[in-house]
């Protein structure tokens, strides 16, 4: 059987199912709407795993399909950079490496997580609630979406996905919509998504003015014979790739407009795993590298994407620091994480982009899912300061949790690892990267692993600060859920080796290897011929490095947050700097006795200290930062953000005296204004 | 021999006459009636013009114009009559519930 | 001074004043009879011109029909109020400048245009317009300008279905 | 003396439509009052003869009645548009005609006349003709808008947009005489000739073709002559507000298109920046005063305002595309705008309540199937992917864009993406809200089951398949709307 053939099957179940669960969903009893929800996504996993398969054992250089179904939009001839082009879009699916690796995640994570749903919506089904069947439909059509995302072969198509990806997200973040800021916060994140496609549709015409078309292989084929822009110039394609990029920050939640996705928290657990962590919010990333051509060719363009994605990084870890929110912490995780992967697209490593893309897709749904069993086992509460000491009561969802925070802090040889490292030695080394790109993403690895440890120990370690109400109820989640969180689990802890560093092992670049047709070109060869060269060891010494930052600072949050005797003291928070000072001097002390007072210290204890001192020091550092960040953030969201949805209202209020007084209601004003709009148009015509 | 000019600007002055009334006036009917003194100087300008340049058609298009001065009058005057039926009264300043 | 040019001024003099009269007006009656000027004047210059045809039929339709159709309606409603009230609307000032700015917008275009704005007149013996006025637009209207013709009567329909849905009584059978 | 020729085919549909017209009042006093949505069905099978008619004028392109008027495919496609949109309007109007006690025969027969002028003006090849189409146009409109003569506010709708539509009227004349004046014809591609000669100054053209453009923008509601439109749409009859909103507005962007790329193609470096600058200030206008409103017609009145900017953009690109994506779009909108409408009047109680937007509240779940066509049609208008609203305004900005106008679409893309602001606020208060949220309290009556006649049941789900049909495939009605756009270029 060619499976390859049959890859419009694969965005097409999850319709189907859409469809009947939509329509018919009121009607069925729990289980029928399991059947269609799980049954199209697992058959649509399944033909994703063929057609992979099957492209697998092709050439590499082979390793693309493309499948027209049917002229979407025909439009005739235009006029373009290329002569006249005819502008005709297919409605065709693309399989080549790159895609089949989103299929695979998307169907694969996204299957996962509509196990897990049967388990934690379980409660919304019943005859008056009726939340159930609309909740797996809406999935449903989010699959659809997010599946002709990836499938496209050209950028209108794309754009189809990009749309519809964003509208399920507002359907399902306001999917409470009883609550008023569900309603608002699923809002707010179409209104600024808009925005970003904006961006989008504005860099999808300037393709086709330059390029004369919208399919993806013509277009790169195109790009790759234009020349490289200079470095610092703005080009047509330089345009182009800030356009898209433009998109891509609104979808997948980058500085400026990333605030709607903590707010996008209010949507169901399962909803935050799957789309604003695994799926959709990757997206951004799938594009930049889907046009990695363009990007190659616009220095300057990338240069903007790694800035961006660094400081996005840093910005948003710094911001996680000091949330209460269990999903909270970990949407500001997921932009940060977002700019790593953007940092290391901006720096031309895209092969690097996605892995992490991957490994994030295991790791970060694992710790939503696992978030969603906490809230789950403490009946509905998300507030950091409400739990503890669940370790032993809910021993399987603590597992996999642990293992997956193992995964994100960067610590060998879970999945993080190898991805993260990745991207820290291609921002060091590559041709693109510089090395305050790479201390960006070291600080910002720093930041990850405090909070995430934070997390895990304010969640499952000491004593006990749940509600006494709620303690006796506290129970692990049924296996529907678990199952899936120890797949995810398993995959987090394995998922990073299909990629490993030349000094472990002598290293296997088989993810590497699978992407290469998609970003091979003449202008990425040039580049990677001067990686080459680089050393292994410098590459071992900044792994090492990078981990002993991870450890850090599970270090710090340990010696912040794991206190056996006393519960965390709340005030710490905003006294944190104080607290830091004297903190840091202590150690300063003691880093001058090893160092000149007592020498007799052999060198590892002294450069311990040193590295501490050092850290400390960056606590200090991050303590300022952090407050910095958080105001800079709240400034944001509560003049920018709210202003972006209130700068409307705003707008709207300012611009509602000029309309008052012009639209009086009375018809002579308006006879006026005609009349003065006459005078204006013989003015133009005639007089200028 | 009166100049072509002439004609022109005498339509204009009456046109901007009625662009005058319609703007200022607060009787409904009044304002109706400086639209008909609107089209009068379109029709002199057509007539003008016809004249000056020797084609007949700006007549015939006058002769239109008529007809569709009658059509708007009768119209305009029944919704005219079933205003003044709701609110007895022909102010124009009265027809601003809608507004904004 | 001809004395084609006298008539001119002394029609158009009439016309403008008492163009200007229908505007200043308090009592619509009197801008009415005003405005019958107005047209009867207008009349004259297209006899003038030498368009009999319009203007028999300027006094035909605007003076016989339209105009009586105001005073119909004018003499309809309650002319006591009308009368007391308030002459201008508050914005008449700026209404004021702006008209006479538009006014010298198209007195600029006429004047600055002028004849070379106008491809030349065309000329030839069959062109004598002077000549059987009526019986040339009535050719014209019949041949070249049926379809139009024919449609105005259609217009004419939908104004009388409009009049009289909108003027009729209301019946005690209407909500 | 010779007898011109009349050939009847050429003018087929619109007699069609007289000849129904006429016949629904000729039948109004011989049909029992229970039976009188009857008549309806009457017009609509005039409607539906006509089309069949409009078939047979592809056979018969060319110029009739010296020049008069033009069959080619570009006035097929607009009598196609006129007719689908007074079919649908039919259908909409019939249960809300009986509801609100008004009279049946008159409406529909102006229905049919309007769309006869409508005909007229797309198939006009001569300002005589554009004008008087619009005048059958513009007068049935003033009826219609004012049809619930008892009403306050629909009375001042009709009052207002005679009064002003009369003003715009005035000045639309004055320039067609000053253009008659310097080029001796109303002729359309005569007066382009004329113009091509290149031997006259053109100060009294120019100020003809502004005088000109007045006329027309006030009849599509673009700025600065939008200003008579929520007023107007406000007050009207809900049927009536959905038709207005689409057909006298397609049909004014027939002849403007028309006039504009036939007449006056001499003279597009000098309109061009007209309709930029009107362009922006009627998106941005429309837009912003949208989010303002609380009353759902008032709302898309304003909504239909910049939707017209959006067409001024594809406009301003001067090309064979650019009119071919506003053919599109005109039908793409007023599937989509009629649909919307026809819910609205659906969800109305008699007497023109419950058309605020809190009002809406609850929707969802009391009539599912409504609130999610209403969302269909929304977020058409927005521009969601999949819509005909998206495909449109894909076809439309891509031509701005072709013609190098690029910031004219950055300001065309923002403004569409802050349109979803204020469509979202319907859609928001059906969804999420309990329908006593709203504050007022609802009479018992109005909580009564909604009875949803079939009439508009069809239209709502002929407008829903439509915008799908046309979001999916619209291949073939593009492809027809080019190749008639390079007649007229």
């Amino acid at each position: 059987m060619n499976f390859l053939k049959y890859i419009w099957l694969i965005p097409l179940l999850p319709l189907v199912g859409c469809f009947f669960n939509g329509v018919f969903g009121k009607r069925f009893s729990k289980v029928t709407i399991d059947f269609f929800a799980l049954g199209s996504t697992l058959l649509s996993f399944l033909c994703s795993v063929g057609a992979v398969w099957q492209l697998s054992r092709l050439q590499p250089e082979e390793r693309v399909f493309n499948l027209n179904l049917f002229e979407w939009i025909p439009a005739g001839v235009a006029l373009t950079a290329h002569g006249f082009a005819n502008f005709s879009i297919q409605w065709g699916y693309r399989l080549d490496p790159l895609s089949a690796v989103m299929i695979l995640v998307v169907t694969g994570v996204g299957f996962l997580i509509h196990v897990y749903s049967t388990g934690y919506m379980a409660h919304e089904h019943g005859p008056h609630l009726g939340g159930y069947y609309r909740f797996f439909s809406y999935l449903n059509l989010f699959m659809f979406s997010m599946l002709t995302l990836v499938l496209a072969n050209n950028f209108a198509l794309m754009f189809v996905g990009w749309e519809g990806v964003g509208l399920c997200s507002y359907l399902l973040i306001g999917f409470y919509f009883h609550k008023k800021s569900a309603g608002d916060a699923g809002k707010k994140a179409f209104i600024v998504n808009r925005i970003g496609d904006a961006g989008f549709m504005l860099g999808m015409f300037l393709i086709f003015q330059t390029f004369g078309s919208l399919d993806f292989g013509t277009v790169m084929a195109r790009a790759a014979e234009a020349p490289i822009e200079v470095y610092g110039s703005v080009g047509v394609l330089t345009a182009i790739g800030i356009l898209l990029f433009l998109g891509a920050t609104g979808k997948s939640a980058q500085l400026p407009l990333y605030t709607w996705l903590p707010d996008a928290m209010e949507g169901p657990t399962p909803v935050s795993a799957l789309i604003h962590a695994a799926t959709m919010v990757t997206a951004g990333v799938y594009m930049v590298s889907r046009t990695s051509v363009i990007y190659t060719h616009a220095p300057t363009a990338m240069m903007v994407v790694a800035v961006v994605g660094g400081v996005t990084a840093i910005f948003a870890a710094s911001i996680g620091l000091v949330q209460n929110d269990i999903k909270r912490v970990l949407a500001y995780s997921t932009v940060s994480q977002l700019g790593y992967m953007f940092l290391a697209c901006g720096v031309g490593a895209y092969f690097v982009g996605i892995f992490h893309l991957m490994t994030h897709a295991f790791f970060k749904a694992l710790l939503f899912l696992g978030a969603g069993s906490v809230i789950h086992a403490l009946s509905g509460e998300q507030d950091l300061r409400r739990m503890g000491a669940l370790k032993n009561k809910i021993p399987k969802t603590y597992v996999t949790m642990l293992a997956a925070t193992l995964a994100i802090s960067g610590i060998p040889p879970f999945a993080g690892f190898f991805s993260k490292d990745e991207i820290l030695w291609q921002a060091f080394s590559s041709e693109y990267g510089r090395w305050w790109l790479w201390l960006i993403g070291v600080v910002a690895a720093l930041m990850t692993a405090f909070y995430m440890f934070r997390l895990i120990f304010l969640t499952f370690y000491n004593e006990s600060r749940v509600d006494p109400e709620v303690e006796h109820h506290i129970h692990e989640s049924p296996s529907n859920m678990i199952v899936p969180l120890q797949i995810l689990a398993v995959l987090s802890v394995i998922g990073g080796f299909v990629q490993i560093p030349k000094f472990l092992f002598g290293g296997f670049d088989g993810f590497e290897r699978w992407l290469e047709p998609v970003f091979k070109h003449p202008a990425t060869e040039a580049g990677a011929a001067a990686v080459e060269h680089a050393s292994l060891g410098a590459e071992a010494g900044l792994a090492l490095f990078s981990v002993v930052v991870a450890l850090t600072g599970i270090y710090l949050a340990y010696r912040f947050y794991y206190r056996p005797s006393s519960a965390p003291d709340r005030a710490m928070a905003s006294a944190k700097p104080v607290y830091t000072v004297l903190f840091n001097k202590y150690y300063m002390d003691k880093i001058y006795d090893a160092l000149f007072v007592n020498r007799t210290k052999d060198l590892g204890n002294a450069l311990w200290a040193f590295d501490r001192g050092v850290i400390d020091g960056g606590v200090n550092g991050s303590g300022w930062f952090t407050r910095f960040t958080a105001n800079v953030s709240c400034w944001w969201d509560k003049w920018i953000v709210d202003g972006l949805v209130n700068v409307v209202g705003f707008t709207v209020k300012m611009l509602s005296y000029p309309l008052r007084i012009l639209q009086t209601g009375f018809v002579q004003s308006y006879a006026f204004l005609m009349v003065l709009g006459i005078i204006a148009f013989i003015w133009l015509y005639v007089l200028r | 021999m009166v100049p072509l000019n002439y004609f022109l600007i005498l339509a204009a002055i009456l046109f901007c006459l009625g662009v005058i009334g319609f703007v200022m006036k607060r009787n409904l009917i009044t304002m109706f009636m400086s639209i008909e003194l609107m089209l009068n100087s379109v029709n002199l300008t057509f007539v003008a013009f016809s004249r000056h340049i020797n084609v007949l058609s700006g007549q015939i298009f006058v002769f239109f114009v008529m007809v569709i001065a009658a059509a708007e009058a009768a119209v305009g005057l029944a919704i005219i009559v079933a205003f003044y039926r709701n609110r007895e009264s022909l102010n124009v300043d009265e027809v601003d519930r809608m507004k904004l | 001074m001809t004395f084609d040019q006298i008539l001119f001024y002394c029609l158009a003099a009439i016309a403008i004043i008492s163009a200007l009269m229908v505007i200043t007006r308090r009592n619509p009656v009197h801008s009415a009879m005003f405005l019958i000027t107005t047209l009867f004047s207008v009349a004259g210059i297209y006899l003038q011109l030498h368009a009999e045809f319009l203007a028999a039929v300027q006094v035909i339709v605007y003076v016989g029909g339209i105009m009586v159709l105001f005073l119909f309606v004018i003499m309809l409603v309650n002319l006591e109020v009308v009368s007391t009230e308030r002459r201008f609307n508050k914005q008449w000032i700026i209404a004021l400048i702006a008209s006479a700015v538009l006014l010298v917008e198209f007195g600029y275009v006429i004047v600055r245009g002028g004849k070379s704005s106008l491809l030349p007149p065309v000329t030839g013996p069959a062109q004598d317009l002077t000549r059987k006025n009526s019986e040339q637009i009535g050719l014209m209207l019949y041949q070249n300008y049926m379809l139009p013709f024919e449609i105005a009567s259609l217009l004419l329909l939908v104004a009388i279905i409009g009049a009289v849905i909108l003027a009729k009584r209301r019946l005690a059978s209407d909500k | 003396m010779t007898l011109p020729q009349v050939p009847i085919l050429p003018i087929l549909p619109e007699l069609i439509l007289t000849l129904f017209g006429i016949a629904v009042m000729l039948f109004d006093p011989f049909t029992a009052k229970p039976h009188k949505s009857w008549l309806s069905s009457l017009a609509f099978i005039g409607v539906l003869a006509a089309l069949a008619g409009n078939v047979l004028l592809l056979a018969a392109e060319g110029e009739y009645y010296n020049g008069m008027i033009i069959v080619d495919s570009f006035s097929v496609f607009f009598n196609f548009l006129f007719l689908i949109i007074a079919g649908l309007s039919i259908l909409a109007s019939r249960q809300y005609l009986v509801r609100e006690g008004v009279n049946h025969s008159e409406y529909y027969g102006l229905l049919l006349f309007a769309t006869v002028g409508m005909c007229f003006m797309g198939g006009a090849n001569e300002l005589i003709m554009i004008f008087i189409g619009l005048e059958i146009t513009s007068i049935s409109t003033y009826v219609l808008a004012g049809f619930r003569r008892t009403d306050l506010k629909s009375n001042e709708a009709a009052i207002k947009y005679f009064l002003l539509g009369s003003f715009a009227t005035a000045f639309l004349l004055y320039g067609i005489a000053l253009m008659y004046g310097a080029t001796h014809t109303t002729h359309l591609s005569q007066i382009s000739s004329a113009l091509l000669t290149g031997r006259i100054d053109l100060r009294l053209v120019l100020a003809g073709t502004a005088l000109m453009m007045v006329g027309f923008s006030f009849k599509v509601a673009t700025a600065p002559f939008q200003i008579w439109t929520p007023d107007v749409y406000e007050g009207a009859p809900i049927p009536v507000t959905g038709w207005m909103s689409v057909g006298p507005k397609a049909a004014g962007f027939a002849a403007f298109l028309r006039v504009f790329f036939v007449a006056l193609p001499a003279l597009d470096q000098k309109w061009f920046w007209v309709l930029w600058v009107s362009s922006v200030l009627t998106m941005t206008i429309g837009n912003t005063a949208a989010m303002l409103q609380s009353n759902i017609k008032r709302m898309l009145a304003y909504s239909s305002i910049a939707h017209a900017g959006y067409i001024l953009v594809a406009f301003a690109a001067l090309t064979p595309n650019g009119i071919a994506s506003i053919m599109f779009y005109l039908l793409a909108y007023s599937v989509m705008n009629l649909g919307a409408f026809a819910v609205i009047s659906a969800w109305s109680l008699s007497g023109e309540r419950r058309v605020t937007i809190d009002e809406f509240a609850g929707l969802g779940y009391r009539q599912p199937w409504l609130a999610a066509a209403f969302t269909v049609f929304l977020l058409g208008l927005t521009g969601i992917p999949l819509t005909a609203g998206f495909t449109g305004k894909f076809f439309m900005f891509r031509a701005a864009i072709n013609s190098k106008l690029y910031w004219l679409t950055i300001i065309a893309l923002l403004n569409s993406a802050a349109s979803l602001y204020y469509y979202l606020r319907p859609t928001i208060a059906m969804y999420m809200r309990e329908p006593g949220e709203s504050g007022r309290t609802s009479a018992p009556q109005d909580s009564a089951p909604l009875q949803i006649s079939m009439a508009t049941k069809v239209v709502i789900a002929v407008s829903v398949l439509a915008v799908f049909y046309l979001g999916l495939f619209p291949s073939t009605i593009l492809d027809f709307a080019q190749s008639s756009a390079f007649l007229v270029h």
